[in-house]
């Protein structure tokens, strides 16, 4: 790798997608202002001028439309890269993607591809309420046939940006948005980060934690007011839910013994809870302690910082339930 | 035919609406109040106009930019603005917040986050109406942008088919944050054709009527007939009102999409302006209105007042209210 | 002008389709097929006259009543048998059924069992022609039902801002399972207002004409028009074509909601009837006819005895083609 | 109770509703098909003779609208039953269900109730393929608001019917198309069961099985062919998802000291997992065994019959999986 500069997110993002654009004619960009307005959290800034009208498309409120636009056009040919500016808003618009571009290639027997990349924005901590503040990746990796890419670095963000828009098939990408800002390392060139391949955070030995997206940073913080109390933890992000790496996980649990897992989606049937299964039957005999969750009750955000703060997950919680299951060996 | 009364009602509420607006900026650029908030200064005149009909029993739907309504329909100023700041006393107690600020008493059925989501509700409550036999109506107050979301239309044909007391009220204040309602330039796409959405509104069975937006009197007179229509059982309408809003989309948006000329222009048709140019001509006293703008202003600060001495919820109730029963 | 090699064309295709149905009716009776099966009978008209235009390099979308469609596309009918009976040897290796039949070599991107949702795909595929531009066109046929569903009206309006090169298809067949298209008896409720959806699409901005659907020469005159249309780039247009399914919604439907006389009165003008005593009046020898319609028979039984020869797929593939990358 | 009728599932339904009906005159029924045709699987039957087209609403097909409808009208004092034909076509509607009815009440801070029943439908093994075939109740538990409500015998879809009908709050009902013509007894007059309380299929004490909806008659099927080889039993029907009757497991969990989750929804992030996450979180120090998941893996539910057999959970899988964790004690 060569320059290595220290950009934000967004601005990781945003190079992916230029340098993407540039090298493959057959990617256009669709969504609700991503062109005029470069998106209303600036990832496609710049997008518009550069590559014209065509290919940047600024559309109608109609996710149904746009969406199944992109499944449509990927179907036919091209290589969409289509926004759904908040992932509360996939009721509207949910069957063209869980029915349609998850399903086609499967119900036709694999005789086509939908090279579709859904980008969209995830999490809470901004006061936005009950309708634009929800993590909802776990109903994407519900169903079958959509990848779940969730980054949470500029370096992830980039990389696996860069192999969903190279990638066959459909895929959903998660943007926390408290993770725009975000400062890292991110190389100048185009790179590509393979799914289904877990990143250790931190290595430890005595419990190991799975996170995701923002709660990474979270989680990072929780090791390291542990490690200053004796505890040693393992921080494992899986960077994509499906392909999911659980050999990784299951590595980590098999030294550790124990594990957390801290997840800003509802705890009820979410994302949190499958890992905690896979766990429980595929690594029982490792296991010395119950398997914690850390998530977001199953109540609507609320909109008060207080009641928000309340409800989610973070590092004082994340140091809370680590201690509970270290103690209790 | 509008009483001195009613007019100076209406009056009171457009300067209401906007006195609430231009604070409700002013303490968010401060950063005393958080999350999304979307300001309905300048469209005054079509929440006063049409809501001027209604009565105990109807009932509104809204939108992400609701506050406007809400005020029109009477809902305590106080306990919204409490609600933005996240108190406990505010009108949803601190839980909902700008985008879902709801008050069924006075009948309006909430602010919404959704593009559209409106819409269904409305059908809704006037399939209600209509099924009580009461002659109540209902107003769905749906942006420019939210004409092409699939609930408005879908809306738009059940109401039609089941001749339903509901009146549609479109806000066209020329943007979907930054998209043209009607646009000719490449750079800046139509969202709609040139084919207006009163007249798809004709073609789903609906009648329609194009509306000076600005012209609180013009709103009102063509809500009156659409509210009559609906309360004798004769099914929908639509009005098309065309409007501005005066702030960015949502309170922090830079506005590249369009130029302070373009502001400027439009605000030399204020709808407050113009209404108060009216009331004057007709004998109005301008200590009259001044005094009435003195009032909303008072109101106002009383309620930010009110909102920064209300305590913040219990966490908790972040709990409650999940289930008419308790959470689990 | 059609030559005689083209309108005998069209004939063996309608009549392909017709036995095809007609043998699948009695498969199914006899429970040698299993899953939901929707006929296409009666409807022939409506897909040949307009597939009749296409070329290679055009995609139709269709509906969960796609066996027409896949026909009058050129999809193999052995391939499609052996899908309804769920062989390896079907044309999507079993795994999708009546619902799911899709051949993208010859432009048909997919029966679908979400009303409405072949709109948006239609809109996607018109979007890719003409950002290659090709001079591709779409199709998007969708049923009278489906004329109510958000998706649709969505798209209408999609495909007018983008100017696509999109025929919008109405298959007006009376129905939606059981609610008529167009009704006035109480217990029948109407499922769209008077208006037409035709005149709905004109409101879209999309050109529009009403055409007798089981005329496949009427079909034909108004797609011809509506596909050079988009040829020419100058966007899409819809045709709302009225017609009739002979069978139920589905197989095994007791339909309770129509009576066997308004079947009858269908029947008499008959598309396959009708065009063949056209093809006579034009000169075209019964022998001609009658070898084409043995031939269609023929190539049926075929496909069957293909379908029942081939062998299940192995469980194993219930796995495969997830993602082009193996399961996870 | 009186008189005890053997009636089918799809009976007891509509006794309910024209019982439920006769009762309470701002109960509307909606959905597509529900009046002239008698709902497509006949559970309106008769309900448009008995209560006229003002109480009973056959729709075009426009879910969102109304389903949506049906939000509203509960908002303004009705109490409708709407139907949704089967929960795959959720994605077209699911904004009204999950937004709106299912967090207006905690939006608004609770002031109003939302007082919403909808019905669906669920389930595979008839070759309905991948859009007819779909058990997604696990989308639905994962979000807030929202009860839900999964019967299994034709006793449980009366008396869990009518509570729904009468409970305030919004609810979906997922009645499985492989039930219906299923018979059992079920009292003529109407009655309530509680939501939030399990039923115990069948005790025993070597492993609890957890099942839902078709799949509570396979793992019936699975005890008394485990039974002849010596394994007892224990099957738990939790009736509800939302409220979930979590002290019903625990309690046999304890007991058993072996968990294996029957569901027919798809395993990823679905309700088998957040049951089993529940238990190796709060019964681990009881478990003797791996925790396992029998469900749908998944992948689109094909067409075919082999394919479709292959991926179905069932009797066989369930006597297979039963025999792998008593075997590891
Ligand atoms: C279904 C949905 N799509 C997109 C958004 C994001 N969004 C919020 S407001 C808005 C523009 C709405 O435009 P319009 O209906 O004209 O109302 P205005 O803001 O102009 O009052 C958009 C796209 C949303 N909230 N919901
Ligand atoms: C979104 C959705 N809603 C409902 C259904 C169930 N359904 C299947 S076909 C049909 C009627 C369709 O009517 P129409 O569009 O006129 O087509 P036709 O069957 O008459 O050819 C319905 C309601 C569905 N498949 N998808
Ligand atoms: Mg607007
Ligand atoms: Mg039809």
């Amino acid at each position: 790798m060569s320059e290595l500069r220290e950009i934000t997110f967004v601005e990781a993002l945003n190079e992916a997608l230029h340098q993407e654009m540039e090298r493959d004619p057959t990617i256009v960009v669709m969504g609700e202002d991503v062109g005029v307005y470069g998106g209303i959290f600036g990832v496609t800034k710049g997008l518009l001028e550069r590559f014209g009208p065509d290919r940047v498309v600024d559309t109608p409120i109609s996710e149904t439309a746009f969406i199944g636009a992109g499944v449509g056009a990927a179907a036919a040919g091209l290589r969409p890269v289509v926004e759904l500016m908040f992932v509360d808003f996939f009721g509207v618009c949910m069957d063209q993607i869980y029915n349609q571009a998850a399903k086609m290639r499967y119900m036709f027997g694999g005789k086509i591809k939908i090279p579709l990349t859904i980008r969209t924005t995830i999490g809470a901590g901004l006061s936005a309420a009950a309708q634009h503040s929800q993590t909802l990746y776990s109903i994407f990796a519900h169903v079958p046939g959509i990848k779940v890419i969730v980054p949470s670095t500029p370096y992830d963000a980039k990389g696996l940006l860069i192999s969903a828009v190279r990638d066959d098939n459909p895929k959903i990408f998660f943007e926390h948005k408290l993770l725009y800002g975000v400062r890292g390392p991110v190389p100048k060139e185009p790179y590509a980060i393979p799914f289904g391949v877990a990143d250790v955070k931190t290595e430890g030995s005595d419990v190991t934690i799975v996170a995701v997206a923002y709660m990474v940073h979270e989680a990072l913080k929780a090791s390291n007011e542990l490690k200053k109390e004796g505890v040693s933890v393992e921080v494992i992000d899986p960077r994509t839910l499906v392909p999911f790496d659980k050999e990784a996980v299951f590595k980590s649990v098999r030294k550790t013994g124990r594990l957390v897992v801290v997840d800003e989606d509802y705890d009820r049937c979410g994302f949190a809870s499958w890992v905690a299964a896979l766990v429980a039957d595929e690594c029982f005999g490792y296991l010395d302690a119950p398997i914690k969750r850390v998530t977001t009750p199953t109540v609507p955000i609320p909109f008060s910082p207080t009641l928000e703060k309340e409800i989610l997950p973070n590092a004082e919680k994340i140091v809370k339930t680590v201690k509970e299951v270290v103690k209790k060996v | 035919m509008l009483t001195q009364d009613k007019l100076l009602e209406m009056y009171y509420k457009m300067v209401l609406i906007r006195a609430f607006e231009d604070r409700v900026h002013e303490l968010f650029v401060q950063g005393r109040i958080p999350g999304f908030v979307h300001l309905y200064a300048g469209e005054e005149a079509v929440a006063v106009g049409v809501t001027s009909h209604l009565r105990k029993g109807d009932y509104i739907t809204s939108t992400h930019r609701g506050h406007g309504h809400c005020i029109a329909m009477g809902v305590d100023i106080k306990g919204m603005m409490a609600e933005l700041f996240g108190r406990k006393s505010g009108t949803c107690r601190g839980k909902g917040g700008s985008m879902h600020i709801a008050d069924f008493e006075v009948g309006m059925l909430g602010a919404n986050g959704i593009v559209g989501a409106g819409g269904p509700l409305a059908v809704g409550a006037a399939f209600a109406a209509k099924y009580r036999g009461s002659g109540d109506v209902v107003v769905c107050f749906a942006g420019d942008g939210a004409q092409n979301q699939g609930a408005v239309l879908e809306s738009l044909n059940a109401a039609a088919i089941w001749k339903l007391p509901l009146i549609f009220v479109v806000e066209d204040n020329q943007y979907a944050i930054s998209l043209r309602s009607l646009s000719s330039t490449k750079l800046q796409p139509r969202i709609s054709t040139a084919r207006s959405v009163a007249e798809r509104a004709v073609a789903f069975g609906i009648p329609s009527v194009t509306v000076d937006g600005m012209d609180v009197l013009a709103v009102y007179e063509a809500a009156k007939a659409a509210v009559e229509r609906a309360r004798a059982g004769e099914g929908p309408s639509l009005l098309d009102c065309k409007t501005y809003r005066y702030y960015g989309h949502f309170e922090g948006d830079p506005m590249v999409y369009r130029s302070v000329e373009e502001v400027e222009e439009w605000k030399k048709r204020d709808p407050i302006k113009l209404f108060r140019e009216r009331l004057v001509r007709g004998g109005v006293v301008e200590e009259v209105l001044d005094d009435i703008r003195r009032k909303a202003s008072l109101e106002v600060e009383e309620a930010v007042r009110f909102a920064e001495e209300s305590p913040y919820p219990e966490p908790s109730e972040a709990y409650t209210d999940v289930f008419t029963d308790p959470y689990y």
